[in-house]
C-alpha cells in the first residue's frame, strides 16, 4: 500500500477521541413529537416557505422551495399539522424562518415498499434534476450538491471524502462500515455524470482506519475504484487539503460520504433528504452513539435517546470541536449540515494536559505560523485587525484563510484567532 | 587609523543617528511612508561621501592657506546651497514623481550631510580618510534607517499606548537602539584591529 | 460569544513562563548556597522591583492586573541572574524598573516589546555603573572542568552552575517551550569564534573554549534569554540567523570589549534586527 | 501671538539635531537654545526685509546663507566670551545653521514681519524651554549636578548629594537623550489631549 499522503504544510494532530462512538452501530433515533424545520439548512439564502400554520403535510412533502444561489429545497421530515411558522436562531447565529410540525397521520415513505429505480436509465439532466428536487446538500459544508455538480466543469478525479479529520465525529466512518455499497453506488452515479473511469474515483480514508474499513476497501477495489490512505491530520478532511494531497494539479471533485449516500437515496429510492446520521458524543453523555435521526429533531431529544446527560457538560458544541458552534441549550433542531452534537466535560476542552486559561497577550511564538495550512501569518493578521488596517490584511492574504482553526488550536495565549480573522474580513 | 578601523567606527561606534544624534528630523519623520523615508535616507547617504571630500578640500586647500578658518561654515553652506539653487531655478514644471532627485534639495539642508563634513574635518582626516569616513557614515545612517523602518512596522502593527504614539515611541525606540549600539565602541574596534 | 475551536493543545503562555521560572530555580538556589545572602538579596530585590513596577504601571496606566502571566517574575529572576552577587541593591532595582517600565510597558506590555526586558535592564545598568561589570582579572584559566561545572567563577549569579542550567533547559526543550534553533546557533557560532579567534595575539585556533563557555553568562543567555519568544524571530531560518548573530557579537564584546560578559549587548543588538529578519524570511514556511 | 501650546521641539522634534547632543549640561542647553532663538529671529528679520524683492526660488538658499552668517557671528562671540563652554559644544554650534526648525519655518512660516516675528520668537522660546527641560533631567539624573555660570563666589555647579557619587551615567550618553526627550514628548502629548 502506498505511504500515507497528505497536504504539504501546517496542520495539527488533535487527539481523535473517536473511540467513544466509533464502534457504536448506526441506530435509528425515535421519531420526534415536534419537528422544527428551518428554511435555511444550507450555505445560501433561506428557502421560500410554501406552507402556513394549520395545513397538513405528508412525510417527505416539499415545504420550502430553494430561491437564489446556494439555496436548497426543504422537505417535511414527519407527517403532521403545521403548528406555526416562527423565526429561530441557528447555532451559527443566523436568523431564519422555521416551520414547526406536530407529528400526526401515517408515514408514507418509511416502512412502505418502495420501488427502486435503476439509476443507469436516467440521463445526466434527469439525474441533476432529481438530486436538486430532493434537496440534497453537502453534509459537510451545506453547499447544494446539484449546483456544485453543475459548476464542477470536467473534473478528472472524484474524491470520495471519508477522512473526517475532526475529533469525536464518527458518522462517516460508520456509514463506510455499514452502508459502503450504497455510498459507492452514489459514487458510481456521480462518476457516470462526468463519464469518469472507475480508476479516476478515489476512496479517501485515513491510514489508521484501513483495517476497520476493510469491507469498504474491498468493495471499492471490486468496483475498480482506487483507495488512497491519508495521514490522520487535521484539516486533511477539507476539500482543498484533499486536492493538495491527492490531485497533484488535476481538477478534482470532492464529495462527502454522507452526501453520496443522500444522492444514492434521492436517485434510486426517490427519498428526499429528511434524515441524516449524527454523532452524539463527549464525556457528558451517558451512551455516545451514532443516530440516524429525522431533520428537525431537537438536540435534547437526541441526547435523551443516548441515555441523557452524565453530569453537567462544560460546553455543548454543534458540529466538530474545531469548527463547530457552541450553544447554550439543547433546543436547536437537527439540520442537514450538522455532523455532530458534542457534550464536552471539564477535561475535554484541553488536549493532552494543557491548561485552560483566559485569553492572554500574544507572545509572538510563531506556533500559529507553523500550524496554518495556508502559510499565512495569523499573529500578524491578528495584530493588523486590532489596529484596523485593511490594506495590510490584503497584502498578507487574509482572503486565503478558511477558518480551519489550526492557529487558534495551538495558540498558547488561547487567543480566539478564528473570531478575529473572521471579523477581519469586514474591515 | 586603518580604513577598516574608520569604517567600523563610523558605522557602529560613531553612528551618525544613534551616537552623534545627527539627521534626526528625517529619521524620526514619523509621518512619512516607509518608502519615502528610505528614498530620503538614500539621497542623504549619496551626498555624504562627496561632501566630506569637498569639506576636506575646502579646508586644506582654501581656508587654511588664506588664514580664514572661521569662514568654514559659510563656505560649506554655500556649497550646500548651490545645487539647491540650480535645482530650484531650473525646475519649471512641478517636481516629478518623488524619486531620489526630488529629495536632493531637502537632503542638502539636513544636518546629517553638513554634520559629516564638519566631523570629518574636525577629526583631522586626510582626503581618502574623509571619503571613506563619509561613505561609512552614510552606511551607518542607512543601516539605522532600514532597521528603524522594520521596527516601526512592528510598532504600528502591535499598537502602542495612546499618548506614546508617533514621536514619543519613535524616540524611545531610537533610545533603545542607541543603547544596543553602545557596546560597540571605538575601544572594541581598536582592540579588534590590533 | 465562545468561538471555535473548542479544543486547545500545548501549554498556555502563563504555564510556559512559570515553567521557565521553575527550571531556573535550581540554579538560583545553588547560587544562593554558593554565594550566600548577597546573592539572595540581589535576586529578591530584582524580582520585587519587577513585580512592583509592573503592578503600578498596569494599574495606573492600563487599569489592568497583568502579574498573573508570570512574565514580570521571570524578568526579575533573569535580571538577578545576570548581576554579580555583591552588587549594591540599587543596581538590580534600577535594572528591573528600566526593564519593566521602559523596555516592556512603554510598548504596551507583554508581547509588544521588541527588546528582551531582562537584557535591556542589564545593558542599562552595565553602562550606568560600569565599574561593577568590568572583566575581573580572576577569570583566568579554567583549571579543572569539574570545578567550573559545580561552583562556577566569581562572575554573575547565573553562571554558578552550567549543569543545573542545562538540565533545567532539557525540560523546556522537550515541552517545546523554547525552540532549539537559537541556542544551537548561538552556542555553535560562539564556540566556533572562540576556538578560532580567542587566542588571537598568540595565533589562530587556540581559543580556551571551556572558560568562555562556562562563564560570562553564555549558557544563561543562550538557553533562557535569547529564546524569549516575544523577541526572537518567527521562523526557523530566522532563529538560526538570530542565534548565529548573537554568538558572534557576544564573542566580539566579550573578547575585545572591557566587559566580563558580552551576551547582553549582543542579544539586545540582535533583538533590534529581529523585525528586519522577520521581514526578510517572510517566504520561509515555519 | 506667543503660542507655547505647540512646542516645536516636543511635538514635531524639529530642530533637535544640534540640541539633543549637547543637552548634557544645563548651561550648554541654555546657550544653544538662545543661539537658536537669535538665529531664528535674525533670519526672520532678514527674510522679511528682503521679502518684496526676493524670487520664490531663492527663499530657502538665502535663509540658509543668512543663518550661516549669524551662526558664524555667534560662534565668534562664544569663542571670545565663553571659550570653555564653546569647546564643549563642538561642531553642534555650526549645525544650528541648517536647523530643521529654521528650514521648516522658511518653507511654511508666515511671511509678513508683523506675524513672522512673534511666531519665530514663540517657536524659539518653546524650543529653548524644551531643551532646558531635557538638559535638566539628563544632568540631574546622569551626573548628579546642575551646572550654571560661575558668578562671584558661586562656583557654577550645584552638586546633588546622593546622586553625585553614583549617577545614572547612561543618561549622559546618546540613549539617554532619546529616552528623556521621548518621555517628555509623551507627557506633553498627554497634557495636550
Amino acid at each position: 500500500m502506498s505511504q500515507a499522503r497528505t497536504f504539504p504544510r501546517g496542520g495539527v494532530r488533535p487527539p481523535d477521541r473517536k473511540s467513544l462512538s466509533e464502534d457504536q452501530p448506526i441506530r435509528k433515533a425515535c421519531v420526534p413529537s415536534f419537528a422544527l424545520l428551518p428554511m435555511r439548512q444550507h450555505a445560501g439564502e433561506p428557502a421560500r416557505c410554501l406552507v402556513s400554520p394549520g395545513e397538513r403535510v405528508r412525510e417527505g412533502m416539499l415545504i420550502g422551495r430553494a430561491e437564489g444561489p446556494g439555496a436548497a429545497n426543504v422537505h417535511a421530515s414527519v407527517p403532521g399539522l403545521i403548528r406555526e411558522v416562527l423565526e429561530v436562531v441557528l447555532p451559527s447565529g443566523a436568523r431564519t424562518p422555521a416551520v414547526r410540525i406536530e407529528l400526526d397521520g401515517e408515514f408514507e415513505c418509511t416502512g412502505r415498499p418502495q420501488t427502486a429505480r435503476n439509476w443507469r436509465e436516467f440521463i445526466r439532466h434527469e439525474l441533476l434534476e432529481r438530486i436538486e428536487e430532493k434537496g440534497v446538500v453537502g453534509l459537510g459544508g451545506g453547499q447544494p450538491t446539484a449546483a456544485k455538480l453543475r459548476a464542477a466543469g470536467r473534473p478528472q478525479l472524484l474524491l470520495v471524502n471519508g477522512v473526517e479529520s475532526e475529533p469525536y465525529l464518527t458518522a462517516d466512518h460508520r456509514l463506510l462500515v455499514e452502508k459502503a455499497a450504497e455510498v459507492l453506488t452514489g459514487a458510481q452515479i456521480v462518476a457516470s455524470l462526468f463519464e469518469l473511469e472507475p480508476a479516476q474515483v478515489l476512496l479517501c480514508i485515513t491510514e489508521d482506519r484501513r483495517q476497520t474499513l476493510a469491507s469498504a476497501h474491498g468493495q471499492a477495489a471490486a468496483l475498480g475504484f482506487r483507495v488512497e490512505p491519508l495521514a490522520a491530520r487535521y484539516p486533511q478532511g477539507e476539500e482543498q487539503q484533499l486536492r493538495l494531497a491527492l490531485a497533484g494539479g488535476l481538477d478534482a471533485l470532492v464529495l462527502n460520504v454522507g452526501t453520496l449516500l443522500a444522492i444514492y437515496e434521492a436517485v434510486v429510492w426517490g427519498t428526499p433528504l429528511i434524515e441524516r446520521v449524527v454523532t452524539v458524543s463527549g464525556s457528558a453523555v451517558r451512551r455516545p452513539s451514532n443516530l440516524k435521526a429525522r431533520l428537525g429533531t431537537r438536540l435534547r431529544e437526541l441526547v435523551e435517546d443516548c441515555g441523557g446527560l452524565a453530569g453537567r457538560p462544560e460546553r455543548i458544541v454543534v458540529g466538530g470541536p474545531l469548527r463547530g458552534f457552541a450553544v447554550a441549550d439543547l433546543e436547536a433542531p437537527l439540520t442537514k449540515e450538522m455532523a455532530g452534537v458534542l457534550l464536552l466535560g471539564r477535561g475535554e476542552l484541553r488536549a493532552r494536559g494543557s491548561g485552560t486559561a483566559g485569553e492572554a497577550a500574544c507572545i509572538g511564538c510563531g506556533r500559529c505560523i507553523e500550524a496554518c495550512p495556508w502559510g499565512l501569518r495569523p499573529l500578524e493578521l491578528y495584530h493588523w485587525i486590532r489596529e484596523g488596517e485593511p490594506r495590510e490584511l490584503r497584502r498578507l492574504g487574509l482572503e486565503r484563510c478558511t477558518e480551519c482553526g489550526c492557529c487558534a488550536y495551538v495558540c498558547p495565549s488561547r487567543i480566539p484567532l478564528v473570531r478575529w480573522l473572521a471579523g477581519g474580513r469586514w474591515l | 587609523m586603518s580604513y577598516a578601523g574608520i569604517i567600523l567606527t563610523w558605522v557602529f561606534a560613531n553612528n551618525l543617528v544613534l551616537n552623534q544624534l545627527l539627521g534626526l528630523c528625517p529619521f524620526l519623520g514619523v509621518s512619512r511612508s516607509p518608502a519615502a523615508a528610505l528614498r530620503f535616507a538614500l539621497a542623504s547617504a549619496l551626498l555624504m561621501p562627496p561632501f566630506a571630500l569637498a569639506a576636506w578640500a575646502l579646508e586644506r586647500l582654501v581656508l587654511v592657506p588664506l588664514g580664514v578658518p572661521f569662514l568654514q561654515l559659510l563656505v560649506l553652506v554655500l556649497l550646500l546651497v548651490l545645487p539647491l539653487l540650480v535645482l530650484r531655478l531650473r525646475a519649471r514644471r512641478p517636481a516629478p514623481a518623488p524619486g531620489i532627485g526630488w529629495y536632493l534639495p531637502q537632503a542638502l539642508s539636513s544636518c546629517a550631510v553638513l554634520g559629516v563634513g564638519l566631523l570629518a574635518t574636525s577629526a583631522g582626516y586626510g582626503a581618502w580618510s574623509s571619503l571613506v569616513a563619509g561613505a561609512a557614515a552614510a552606511g551607518g545612517y542607512l543601516l539605522a534607517v532600514v532597521v528603524w523602518s522594520a521596527l516601526r512596522e512592528r510598532l504600528d502593527r502591535h499598537g502602542v499606548p495612546r499618548p506614546l504614539r508617533g514621536l514619543p515611541i519613535a524616540l524611545v525606540t531610537a533610545g533603545l537602539m542607541a543603547m544596543a549600539f553602545l557596546a560597540f565602541d571605538e575601544l572594541l574596534f581598536k582592540n579588534l584591529l590590533g | 460569544m465562545i468561538s471555535a475551536p473548542h479544543l486547545h493543545a500545548g501549554p498556555t503562555s502563563r504555564r510556559m513562563m512559570l515553567s521557565v521560572v521553575v527550571c531556573l530555580l535550581p540554579a538560583g538556589l545553588w547560587a544562593v548556597v554558593r554565594y550566600g545572602p548577597p546573592a539572595l538579596y540581589v535576586l529578591l530585590a530584582s524580582i520585587a522591583a519587577s513585580l512592583l513596577t509592573e503592578l503600578a504601571i498596569a494599574a495606573l496606566a492600563f487599569r489592568r492586573f497583568t502579574l498573573g502571566d508570570g512574565s514580570a517574575a521571570l524578568t526579575g529572576l533573569l535580571i538577578g541572574f545576570t548581576l554579580p552577587p555583591a552588587v549594591p541593591l540599587y543596581v538590580p532595582i534600577a535594572a528591573a524598573v528600566f526593564a519593566i517600565a521602559v523596555v516592556k510597558m512603554t510598548f504596551g506590555g507583554l508581547g509588544r516589546n521588541w527588546m528582551n526586558p531582562a537584557l535591556g535592564g542589564r545593558v542599562f545598568v552595565m553602562f550606568s555603573w560600569p565599574v561593577f561589570f568590568h572583566a575581573s582579572p580572576a577569570a583566568g584559566r579554567a583549571d579543572s572542568l569539574l570545578r567550573w561545572i559545580w561552583n562556577g567563577t566569581p562572575g554573575a549569579i547565573g553562571d554558578v552552575s552550567a549543569t543545573l542550567l542545562v538540565l533545567g533547559s532539557v525540560y523546556l526543550f522537550v515541552r517545546r517551550i523554547i525552540r532549539w534553533e537559537t541556542p544551537a546557533a548561538f552556542i555553535g557560532s560562539f564556540s566556533l569564534a572562540v576556538w578560532a579567534f580567542a587566542g588571537l595575539p598568540h595565533g589562530f585556533f587556540r581559543g580556551d573554549l571551556p572558560l568562555y563557555l562556562l562563564t560570562g553568562g553564555l549558557l544563561l543567555g543562550a538557553l533562557y534569554q535569547a529564546t524569549d519568544p516575544v523577541t526572537s524571530p518567527l521562523t526557523r531560518v530566522g532563529r538560526l540567523v538570530f542565534g548565529a548573530g548573537c554568538g558572534l557579537l557576544a564573542f566580539l564584546v566579550r573578547r575585545f570589549g572591557p566587559y566580563a560578559e558580552g551576551v547582553a549587548p549582543a542579544v539586545v543588538f540582535m533583538n533590534m534586527l529581529v523585525p528586519l529578519i522577520n521581514r526578510l524570511t517572510r517566504r520561509a514556511a515555519c | 501671538m506667543l503660542n507655547l501650546r505647540d512646542n516645536p521641539l516636543l511635538l514635531y522634534a524639529l530642530g533637535i539635531c544640534p540640541a539633543l547632543a549637547v543637552s548634557t549640561r544645563v548651561d550648554n542647553a541654555l546657550v544653544m537654545g538662545l543661539l537658536v532663538l537669535v538665529v531664528l529671529m535674525g533670519t526672520t528679520l532678514v527674510m522679511a526685509a528682503l521679502e518684496p524683492v526676493l524670487p520664490e526660488a531663492l527663499r530657502l538658499p538665502l535663509a540658509l546663507v543668512a543663518a550661516a552668517g549669524l551662526v558664524t557671528a555667534g560662534d565668534l562671540f562664544l569663542r571670545t566670551y565663553l571659550p570653555g563652554l564653546r569647546e564643549g559644544l563642538g561642531i553642534y554650534v555650526q549645525l544650528v545653521a541648517v536647523n530643521c526648525l529654521l528650514v521648516g519655518r522658511t518653507e511654511t512660516g508666515r511671511r509678513r514681519l508683523s506675524e513672522a516675528a512673534p511666531e519665530a520668537f514663540g517657536q524659539g522660546a518653546g524650543f529653548c524651554l524644551g531643551l532646558l527641560l531635557v538638559a535638566l533631567v539628563r544632568e540631574v539624573l546622569g551626573a548628579g549636578t546642575i551646572s550654571l555660570f560661575p558668578v562671584g563666589s558661586f562656583s557654577g555647579t550645584l552638586r546633588i548629594g546622593g546622586l553625585a557619587e553614583q549617577p545614572v551615567r547612561i543618561l549622559l550618553l546618546a540613549p539617554g537623550a532619546f529616552l528623556v526627550l521621548g518621555y517628555l514628548a509623551a507627557l506633553y502629548n498627554r497634557s495636550r489631549s
